[in-house]
C-alpha cells in the first residue's frame, strides 16, 4: 500500500546481461540508497523505476503519482537561463526565493548552463528535481562535482524539506557517508550481472544529536566491516 | 545591428573583388561580348537601367513574387514539416508526395499551373513555392531527428504539456534548420522566380530577361542578372546580420559553444 | 540545323530520300534560341532555318549566318472563339495571346498592324504571351479568346473546337493595312559559313543548297498527301486534317529572287520604322546571299 | 539491406495511393487530357513506351548526365566546403561567388555555357554541376560549425595531427551533413537535368518532354515525367535503404541515440 | 627549473571575477591536489595550465613537453569504440594488454560510449589522459561516478605509473581523502573571486605502511581540524 515493490525485476541490453533478479520493497516516505560498483546497473534499475525504460523480466508496482528525476548527468536545456530551466518543467513558475538562497542558485539565476562550472549544473541539476514535488524523488549520484560544505548544507536542507513534504527517495551514491547521512536503509549491490547482496539500516542518532557527526564515523565503521569494499 | 552589417559588406568585399577578376579574366579570354560581356559594357548598361522608371517596377515585381512565394512556403513548409518530423505515419503519407514535388520538371505541368492561375504573378509564386517547399520540409524534418533524445526524456517524465514542450524545446533546436532552410531558400528563389517568369510572366526581371535574350543584348541581360545578384548578396548580408544579431545569437550558440 | 515546327515539312522530302539531291545532309533540331545560337557561333551546322527578323538580329551581333533563302511566307493566323473580328480597331481592349514571345515575329508584326491603325500596342489592349501548348490549353479552357498562333496550331485550335475559327492572316492583314505588295518573310534558310570558307567557295555551296532544298519544296507542296503521312511519324499526335490544312493553309515557297529582297528590306524598313528598338541596325548588303 | 527495401516499398505504398487520389480528382476537375490527362492514359503511355528501346537510351542519357553532375558537384563541394568550414579567409573569399552560382537563374547564362561546351551531354552536366554545387557546399560549411568544440579542445591538447583529426573527428560528424546534401541534390537533380536537356540538349527525357509538348501530347509528356519520378522516388528507397543500412547506422546513430 | 610556477593569475569571464592573483609552484615530479568550492574557479585555472583558456594577468611558466589532460566530462569519441577511442589520440596505437586490466576496461573494449554507465565513461577518460604519457598530469574530478573499490584501485595504479615514469600530477577534487592518497601537497581555495587560502603538505607513511589505511584516517583529522569545511 503505497509502497514501491520490485519482484525479480532483470534487464539485458543485447547480449549483457545488467540485473538479474532484483527484488525490493521501498515503504513510502522511506529513503533509501542503492551502492554499488559502475556500471552494475543502478542507473538502468531508477530508470526503470522512472518508467523510461522497460524491464526484461519482473514487476514493479508504483504507487500514482509519478516521479521526480535528477539524472545523473545534468540535462540541462541549453538555450535557456538557470531560472527558466528551473521553471520550465513546472505548472506553476512561482518559486519562493528563499529556495534559490537554500540551494545556492541565486547568483547564476540568469546564466546559462555553457556559463556554468560542473558543480554548478549539478546543483541547478538538484534543484529542478526538488521543485517538481512529486511523491517521489529518484536522485542519480546528484552530488558529483559538489564541494563538501555545500553538500552537507544541500543534505541538510532535503532532509528538512522531506520531512515536511514527506516523499519516498532513492538515492544512488558512490559516498557512504552521503549514504549514511540520507538514508534509512541501504541496499548493496554487486558486479554484473547484479544482485542485491546486503542490505544494512541506518540507526539514526535522535534529532538533537544530528547535527554532531559523531554517530556517522561510528556508524561508518560498522559498515565497512561489513562491506570492506566500500571504505573510502 | 549596424556595425555587422558593416562589417558583413567588408567581409564580403574581397569575394566580390575575386568574382571581378575571374569574369574579367574569362571574358578577355572569350573574348566575345555575346558570350561574356567585359564587366565594364554590364555596368554601362546596369548604370543605363538604374535611371529607368521601369527597371524599378520590374525589380520591385520579381522581389515581391520571390518573397511571396517563400513566405508562401514557409507558411506550409513549417507545419508540415513539423508534422511529418512527429508523427511516422504522415511522414510515409506524405513522402512520396514531396519526392514528386522535389523531382517533377516544372516545365512538365506548366501547362496545368497555367490553367490554374492563369498569366501573371500567381503562377511564378505558385513555382517558387513548389521549388522551395520540399528543401523546408526536408530541412525541418531533419531539425526534429536530431532534437535532443535526453530532453525529451525530462519532457517525457513531467508530462510536459505538448504545446510547452513544442515552444520550449522542439522550437528552439530546430532554429538552425530554420536558418539553414531559410539561407538556401533565399538564394534559390531569385533563380526560381526569374526562371518562373521567363517561362509565364507578364512582367519581372525574368521577362526582361527574356526579351533581352532574344535580341541577343547579351551585355543588358547580364545587367539585369546583376540586379538580380545584388539584390540576392544584399539579402544574404542583411540576412548574415540578423542571424548573428544578439537576439538570434541566443539560438545559434548552441552550436557556435 | 531545323527548328521543330511547320519548317520541318520543307525538309522532310530530302530526310525521307523523297527527292534526289546533290549533297547528304545531316538534320539537327534546335528547340530554343540558344541552341540556335550555339549551333551558329560553334559552326556545328552549314545551314540553319531562323525567322527571318532574327537571323537579321544575329547577322548584326556578328555571327555568321547570311540569308539564302526564303522559305514560309505566311503561317500565323489569329483565332478567335466566341468573339467577332470586324477590323484591327475592333481588338481594341481585347485580350490578345501569342504563341510566341515578345519581340518574335508574331508581336512585332502585330505591334507595327497595331500602331499603323493608330492603336498603342501597351495600353489600347492586353498582349499576353505563352508557348503553343498553353495556348492550346487555353483555347480549350474557354481561358483564350484571341490568339495569334502560328502553324500548325492554328489548324488544331480550329479541328478542337467547332466554334472557332480563323479571324484574320497576319500576311494578308500586313499587305492591307501597309498597302504593299510586299509578302511576309517568315523563316529563311541561313547559310554558316566555315570559318575559313572564301567568298567563292561560299556562293558555290549555296547554289547548291538552294537547289536541293528548293527541290524539297516543290515536292511539298506537289505531294501534299504523302507529306501528310509522312509528317504522321514526326507529328504524331496531330490528326491527319490538322495537317493537310495546316500545309494548305501556309504558304511555303522557298524563293530567293529580287523581288524576295525587296519584300525583306520592306520588312525590315517597316520595323524600324515603328518599332526602332527591335532592329537596332538594318543588315548591310553582305547578309543577302542572293 | 534487402529488407529494408521491401520495408522502406512498403512504407512508400500509402503516400503513392495519395499521390494518384490527388491526381485522379485533379483530372477530373481539370476534365481535358491536355491539361492533367487522367492516370489510367498516362499508364497506357507509359507502358507504351516500355517496349520501346529509345526510352532506355534517354532514360539512360539523362540519368548519366544527372549522376555525373552529382558526382562533379560531390567531387568538388566536398573539399570546397570543407575549406570554407575551416578557413574565415576562404570562406569570405568564395561566399560571394556562392551566392553569385545561388542566385545566378541559368537561363542568364545558357547561352554562354551552350557556346563554350555546344550542345550535347556537357550543357546539361554543368548545369546539374551548377544548381547542386552550392547546396552541398553550404551544407558541408554548416557541417564543420557544428563539429563538437570539446572534442576540438582534445584535439588541440594532443597535437593530434591534421590528417588524423579530419579523418577521424570532422568527417564522421560531418556524415550526416554529407547525406543530408546529397538527399537533397537527389533530387532536385532530375527536375534539374530535365530542365537542361529542354533548354538544350540533344537526347534524354527533357528533350522527348520537349517534342512531346511541341505536339501537344500531354499523356506522352506526363509519362516520361512519370519516368524521371519513378527513378526519383527509386532511388530515394534506395538511399534510404543504405543510409539506415548498418554501415552508416554508426555514424547516424550519432543522431537517433 | 622543470617546475611549474603561476605568479599573479587572475582570470575573468566579462564582469564575473572568478581568479583573482593566484600564486602556486608546483616542484616537477610532484603531485598536488586542488580542493575547493563549486564554482571557484578550478577547472579554469587547470584549462590555463593547459593552454586552452588565457589568463587576464599575470604569467604562467610550464616547461615544455605538453600536458595530459583528463576533462571534467569524459569527451569521448561517439562513433568510436573505448578501444579506438584510447587509442586514436596516440601516436603509437599498440597498448600493453595488462593496462587495460589494470584500469578495468578490458570487457568495454569494443562498446561505444553511449552504451556505457557514467562511471565506465570516466574510466575511460582516466585512461586516455594516462596513456599519453606527457610530464604533465592534469586530472579534473577523474573519480566522479567511480566506485570505491576501483577508485582505491585507480589510485594505487596512477602512483606506481608515477613512479617508474616520473611525471608531475595536478588533481582537481572534492574528496579529501582522495587528495591525501594522491598527493604531496594540497592547495585550498576560497570561493570567487576565489585565491590560495591554504596549503597542506601531506605526512605520507613510508612504503611498507602505506598499504594500511591508518595514517589517512590520522591525517585526514589534521587537516579537517584546520579547514573544518572540507570534512566529509
Ligand atoms: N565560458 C564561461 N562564461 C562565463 N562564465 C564562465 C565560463 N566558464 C566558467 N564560468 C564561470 O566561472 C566560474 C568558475 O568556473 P570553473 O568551471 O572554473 O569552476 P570549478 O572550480 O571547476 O567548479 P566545479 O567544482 O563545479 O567544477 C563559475 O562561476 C562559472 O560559472
Ligand atoms: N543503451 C545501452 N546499450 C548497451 N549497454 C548499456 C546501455 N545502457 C547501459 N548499458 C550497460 O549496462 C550496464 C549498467 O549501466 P548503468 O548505467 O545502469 O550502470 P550504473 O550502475 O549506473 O553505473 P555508474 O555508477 O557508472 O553510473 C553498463 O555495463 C552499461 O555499459
Ligand atoms: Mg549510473
Ligand atoms: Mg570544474
Amino acid at each position: 500500500m503505497g509502497n514501491l515493490v520490485l519482484k525479480g525485476v532483470c534487464k539485458n541490453f543485447g547480449r549483457l546481461q545488467v540485473l538479474d533478479g532484483i527484488d525490493l520493497t521501498i515503504a513510502q516516505n522511506h529513503s533509501v540508497a542503492l551502492l554499488g560498483p559502475s556500471g552494475c546497473g543502478k542507473t538502468t534499475l531508477i530508470r526503470m523505476i522512472a518508467g523510461l525504460e522497460k524491464p526484461d523480466c519482473g514487476e514493479i508496482e508504483i504507487s500514482p503519482g509519478g516521479a521526480a528525476y535528477a539524472f545523473q548527468e545534468p540535462r540541462l536545456i541549453p538555450w535557456k537561463t538557470v531560472k527558466e530551466n528551473l521553471t520550465f518543467f513546472l505548472e506553476e513558475p512561482e518559486i519562493d526565493p528563499t529556495f534559490f538562497d537554500t540551494f545556492g542558485l541565486t547568483e547564476i539565476l540568469d546564466s546559462y548552463p555553457h556559463q556554468l562550472s560542473g558543480g554548478l549544473r549539478q546543483k541547478v541539476n538538484i534543484g529542478r528535481a526538488l521543485l517538481f514535488k512529486k511523491p517521489l524523488l529518484l536522485m542519480d549520484e546528484p552530488f558529483q562535482n559538489i564541494d563538501v560544505k555545500n553538500r552537507v548544507s544541500f543534505i541538510r536542507s532535503i532532509t528538512e524539506q522531506r520531512k515536511k513534504e514527506g516523499f519516498t527517495m532513492i538515492l544512488v551514491t558512490h559516498n557512504l557517508r552521503e549514504a549514511l547521512l540520507f538514508s534509512d536503509t541501504l541496499f548493496f549491490f554487486g558486479p554484473k550481472p547484479s544482485r542485491v547482496i546486503g542490505e544494512w539500516t541506518v540507526a539514526k542518532p535522535p534529532q538533537t544529536a544530528f547535527r554532531s557527526f559523531d554517530w556517522l564515523f561510528e556508524e561508518e565503521k560498522k559498515v565497512v566491516a561489513r562491506f570492506p569494499e566500500f571504505m573510502i | 545591428m549596424k556595425t555587422s552589417i558593416c562589417s558583413n559588406l567588408f567581409k564580403y568585399a574581397l569575394g566580390l573583388l575575386l568574382i571581378a577578376l575571374v569574369w574579367e579574366l574569362a571574358s578577355l579570354w572569350f573574348h566575345s561580348s555575346l558570350i561574356l560581356p567585359r564587366l565594364s559594357e554590364v555596368f554601362a548598361e546596369f548604370f543605363g537601367l538604374i535611371d529607368e522608371a521601369s527597371l524599378w517596377m520590374n525589380l520591385s515585381s520579381t522581389f515581391l513574387k520571390a518573397f511571396s512565394g517563400l513566405l508562401l512556403a514557409l507558411a506550409i513548409g513549417l507545419p508540415v514539416g513539423f508534422l511529418i518530423g512527429f508523427s511516422a505515419f504522415f511522414s510515409q503519407l506524405l513522402l512520396p508526395g514531396l519526392v514528386l514535388l522535389k523531382s517533377m520538371p516544372i516545365i512538365s505541368w506548366l501547362t496545368s499551373i497555367l490553367i490554374l492561375w492563369g498569366i501573371g504573378w500567381e503562377a511564378p509564386v505558385f513555382i517558387v513555392f513548389v521549388t522551395l517547399l520540399p528543401i523546408i520540409i526536408y530541412n525541418i524534418a531533419q531539425g526534429i531527428k536530431t532534437v535532443d533524445k535526453q530532453l525529451l526524456e525530462v519532457v517525457k517524465l513531467t508530462h510536459l504539456p505538448f504545446r510547452k514542450a513544442f515552444a520550449g524545446i522542439y522550437l528552439p533546436s530546430i532554429i538552425p534548420f530554420i536558418i539553414s532552410s531559410i539561407e538556401i531558400s533565399v538564394g534559390t528563389m531569385w533563380k526560381t522566380v526569374v526562371a518562373a517568369e521567363f517561362l509565364a510572366g507578364e512582367k519581372g526581371i525574368g521577362v526582361q530577361i527574356a526579351w533581352n535574350k532574344y535580341y541577343v543584348n547579351t551585355p543588358t541581360v547580364f545587367a539585369y542578372t546583376f540586379f538580380v545578384i545584388l539584390v540576392g548578396i544584399s539579402l544574404e548580408i542583411l540576412l548574415d546580420a540578423f542571424f548573428s544579431s544578439p537576439f538570434l545569437k541566443r539560438w545559434r550558440g548552441l552550436w557556435a559553444t | 540545323a531545323v527548328p521543330m515546327g511547320p519548317t520541318l515539312f520543307t525538309v522532310l522530302p530530302i530526310m525521307e530520300r523523297r527527292v534526289s539531291v546533290e549533297e547528304e545532309y545531316d538534320f539537327f533540331y534546335w528547340k530554343s534560341f540558344d541552341e540556335a545560337i550555339a549551333m551558329i557561333a560553334n559552326r556545328q551546322v552549314s545551314a540553319i532555318f531562323l525567322p527571318v527578323s532574327y537571323g537579321a538580329t544575329l547577322y548584326s551581333k556578328s555571327l555568321p549566318v547570311r540569308l539564302s533563302a526564303v522559305t514560309l511566307w505566311k503561317s500565323f493566323f489569329c483565332i478567335s472563339n466566341g468573339w467577332e473580328y470586324t477590323d484591327i480597331a475592333s481588338l481594341r481592349d481585347q485580350n490578345l495571346y501569342f504563341a510566341q514571345g515578345k519581340g518574335q515575329t508574331a508581336d512585332v508584326v502585330m505591334r507595327i498592324l497595331l500602331k499603323a491603325e493608330g492603336l498603342d500596342p501597351d495600353t489600347a489592349l492586353s498582349m499576353e504571351y505563352l508557348s503553343p501548348p498553353e495556348i492550346v490549353a487555353f483555347f480549350q479552357k474557354g481561358l483564350a479568346q484571341l490568339a495569334v498562333v502560328p502553324e500548325p496550331y492554328a489548324s488544331l485550335i480550329l479541328n478542337m473546337l467547332p466554334g472557332s475559327k480563323i479571324a484574320f492572316d497576319l500576311q494578308t492583314l500586313w499587305q492591307e493595312t501597309l498597302d504593299v505588295p510586299y509578302r511576309l518573310p517568315i523563316t529563311g534558310l541561313f547559310y554558316v559559313p566555315a570559318s575559313n570558307e572564301s567568298e567563292a567557295q561560299t556562293k558555290n555551296n549555296i547554289i547548291t543548297i538552294q537547289k536541293d532544298f528548293q527541290s524539297s519544296t516543290s515536292y511539298l507542296l506537289s505531294h501534299t498527301d504523302e507529306i501528310v503521312s509522312l509528317g504522321k511519324s514526326v507529328f504524331p499526335t496531330m490528326a491527319d486534317s490538322v495537317l493537310r490544312n495546316s500545309l494548305t493553309n501556309s504558304e511555303y515557297d522557298f524563293s530567293f529572287s529580287a523581288a524576295d529582297k525587296l519584300a525583306i528590306a520592306h520588312y525590315f524598313e517597316t520595323i524600324r520604322q515603328f518599332l526602332p528598338e527591335s532592329l537596332l541596325v538594318l543588315p548591310d548588303e553582305n547578309f543577302y546571299l542572293f
